[in-house]
């Protein structure tokens, strides 16, 4: 049934161009690896975003002209980027400081599955032969005030990645708000998984059939306003 | 673009409610954020608790805020030095309530707040008077005290250049707690004697990101605390 | 006067005991004393522990030290990346123990060593799997895991500039783990680009003071990791 | 039996002086606010200490010329002080950092009361009309690695401040390590109270009669070494 998903919905370019609508002008945002990074492309025309990586840099920009770069300017996937005007360097406590302390705005992460209660796991299968690494995920979903999820609607082997319940080891409880897919923007509310917006073309219940837990039409967002309150 | 340039101290603190948690910048004089603090008390907020390591000197910046009676409680280490005859006065009368914190534990739990730690242990105090009704724990053979946060409503602190993004950098011993209370704060507004778009500071040496900052102000001759209490100045 | 040079790399690390704690700073090859790391190679000391964000890519630095058999055990964040062969092999084939921790963790586990706080509370990791065996606290409602701090017998990293008091400066996302390593250990060792005289560098942007420091090398002309992962090179 | 104390034994500045030799070479040190200050101004030829004030500075110097100086650079007494080269200026939570994390060799301090189990007293003395003022004396003896206590062998009224258990509030329990009066230096042991030194024409006796708990006539210091082992 899932055969046709590729061709199907946004592409990951829709997905982030998606996103960046719902990112309020000013906020602080960290960015994860992979589709993540596409966001900060498709920042709206008149939006000012200030980039967060947790390995030390505030007001990232955008990798450097080829040869200009320096190895030890990097971002938290390890790719050289630049500083823009207005940046400031800091240690690792202090960068999780701000994350842990409730600084950053947003963050953007990946993940293998999502429950309805916004449990996310994004850091490992559980399996035993795995090298287990959790990177900084689990302090930006402990810390950070907005977590938003990019992600394709299902696994590869067509697995939904929105779940009644996570079964992959959690990166934390109750912490996603959003989730973009390629077919839909889905909130995470106290009632489950709630429809924002579907993508073009795609019916509410094609997503329901690969949403692996009750879908609502619409509903109360997480933060008590509704859909069309949102920025 | 984001500006976070307030037109003066009055407009940078004309929201403060009354009844707010205000940590107030400085170790004596040196970076204590005394425009700001008259911005306030011309503001009239009342019934504040205030966050600072000492309570002022003479009748001006954070003694006139004492005097004025708008602040219910302080959270300090040092209520007394030279020239600091409002806070004793105050106490004594019962007419302001003291939380005595050490030093250390002091600027710790306001980087704690900051820092989303939402407690602690340290050694100091362990064993003493000021240890009465905390919990404490042995680590490794020695005793340590449970301490939590502080957080604020509102950070008021003095730097010596900002960016309008908020970067700041400080004047020698002014640092102090600035860099701390602009992380602990839901609202940091930073006095500053020169202000510079973004890039005009080096990344390198930002001492606070402007993530922690909300508002900064330009004060381009900030008054001294001790000059004005040797030329017996009051506030208002 | 003070003067905290070693003559070179190998005199710094001379002193290394077999089974010691390294904590080794760097954020990928971003501030990794690989020069530093060679001379602990060539100097022979194992069953090591090595406190580091990751485990080092290719067969040179940190990546070189594993497979050189001289590490028991890693407390990391990160132990796989691109380019990363050497820890996964050794793991997989029972050769190392992996202490697995939230970066966010590991970094303020590494701060409150060096801070002197034995302990404190984080919201990262509470719910999950790396909860396990480990206290559980609310406070204001939200749950919290207890951690214990790090310190280590050494930390190896890397500035731009230090002076001969051991004030280091470092360079833009280099500087990472670095200054909070400088503070966890009992014999902190620097390698940089650049030793000036006291007065070399300017109060106010030193990062690390020299307080933390007690050894610091010139090596004018470090090497990058990815340069030498990109060519193939291995260490010895 | 104390009329005469005030001629007796060594000045401020020869406690300052005796204290000062005390000190290796290259240490790091924290000088309280009164006598202790002084010890500044005795150290030895050929060594260099680096004074540490809690207020962010590491590296101080001597005050400035008149004239010279900046109301915001000054210690831990709001004093005006300069900054030699060699200097950083830091925020508060890191220079406890350096006190609580025990980065700091030695501290010098004032005391009310010193007990034979190395208790101090010297914040307050508990009476119910005084503004109560703790400052950083508390991390200071609970971080620093050695605390000397520089003060009179008694009070303006005779009492003696080296006492079988103080009566003042505590500033912290076992901390000090040495005591510099103007009629002795005595350590504090797991023995109590061992004396080191006399001043020049003081007798043991004259000064054990002075002090409220038994003084050991040798001993070993509270670091296993003997007197004639120490630096």
């Amino acid at each position: 049934m899932t055969t046709n998903a590729a061709q199907i919905g946004w592409t990951r370019e829709d997905m982030a161009r998606r996103l960046a609508l719902d990112i309020p002008n000013g906020s602080y945002v960290n960015l994860g690896i992979g589709i993540p990074e596409l966001v900060a492309r498709f920042v709206p025309e008149g939006r000012t975003l200030i980039y967060h990586t947790e390995n030390g840099l505030l007001g990232m920009g955008p990798a450097p002209r080829e040869g200009l770069g320096d190895p030890e300017l990097i971002n938290a996937g390890k790719q050289q980027v630049t500083a823009l005007p207005g940046a400031a360097y800091f240690h690792h406590a202090d960068s999780f400081a701000m994350i842990r302390g409730g600084h950053i705005d947003l963050c953007v992460l990946g993940a293998m599955q999502v429950a309805q209660n916004g449990d996310l796991a994004n850091w490992s299968t559980g399996e035993p032969d795995a090298i287990p690494a959790v990177g900084g995920a689990m302090d930006l979903v402990a810390g950070v005030k907005s977590v938003f999820v990019i992600t394709q609607h299902c696994t590869k082997n067509g697995e939904p990645k929105l779940v009644d319940r996570c079964t992959y080891p959690l990166t934390g409880r109750g912490v996603v708000n959003r989730v973009y897919t390629e077919l839909a923007v889905i909130d995470v509310t106290p009632g489950g998984f709630s429809l924002v917006e579907l993508s073009p073309g795609v019916s509410f219940e094609y997503v329901q059939e690969r949403t692996g837990a009750p879908l609502l039409r619409q509903g109360t967002l997480a933060n008590g306003t509704r859909h069309e309150d949102r920025c | 673009m984001i500006d976070k340039r307030a037109p003066g101290p009055a407009a940078a603190v004309a929201d403060v409610p009354d009844g707010a948690t205000i940590m107030i910048g400085g170790f004596g004089e040196a970076g204590s954020p005394i425009e700001l603090i008259h911005a306030l008390i011309d503001q009239g907020a009342r019934d504040l608790t205030i966050i600072s390591n000492n309570t002022g000197s003479g009748e001006v910046g954070l003694a006139a805020l004492l005097k004025a009676e708008r602040v219910a409680k302080v959270i300090c280490s040092f209520p007394r030095t030279a020239n600091s005859t409002v806070f004793p006065e105050l106490y004594r009368r019962g007419r302001i309530r003291l939380e005595l914190v050490p030093q250390g534990t002091l600027a710790e739990r306001i980087r704690a707040g900051g820092a989303g730690i939402p407690a602690f242990f340290t050694p100091a105090a362990a064993g003493t008077l000021l240890a009465e009704g905390k919990e404490s724990r042995s680590f490794d053979g020695k005793e340590y005290l449970l301490e939590r946060w502080l957080r604020a409503d509102y950070a008021l602190i003095k730097g010596r250049c900002a960016d309008t993004l908020g970067n700041v950098v400080y004047n020698k011993t002014a640092r102090n707690f600035g860099p701390i209370m602009a992380m602990a704060a839901k609202t940091t507004i930073v006095q500053v004697a020169s202000l510079v778009p973004p890039g005009g500071l080096d990344p390198e040496v930002v001492v606070t990101p402007g993530i922690f900052v909300d508002r900064v102000v330009e004060v381009a001759h900030p008054q001294h605390e001790s000059e004005l209490v040797a030329s017996g100045a009051t506030y208002p």
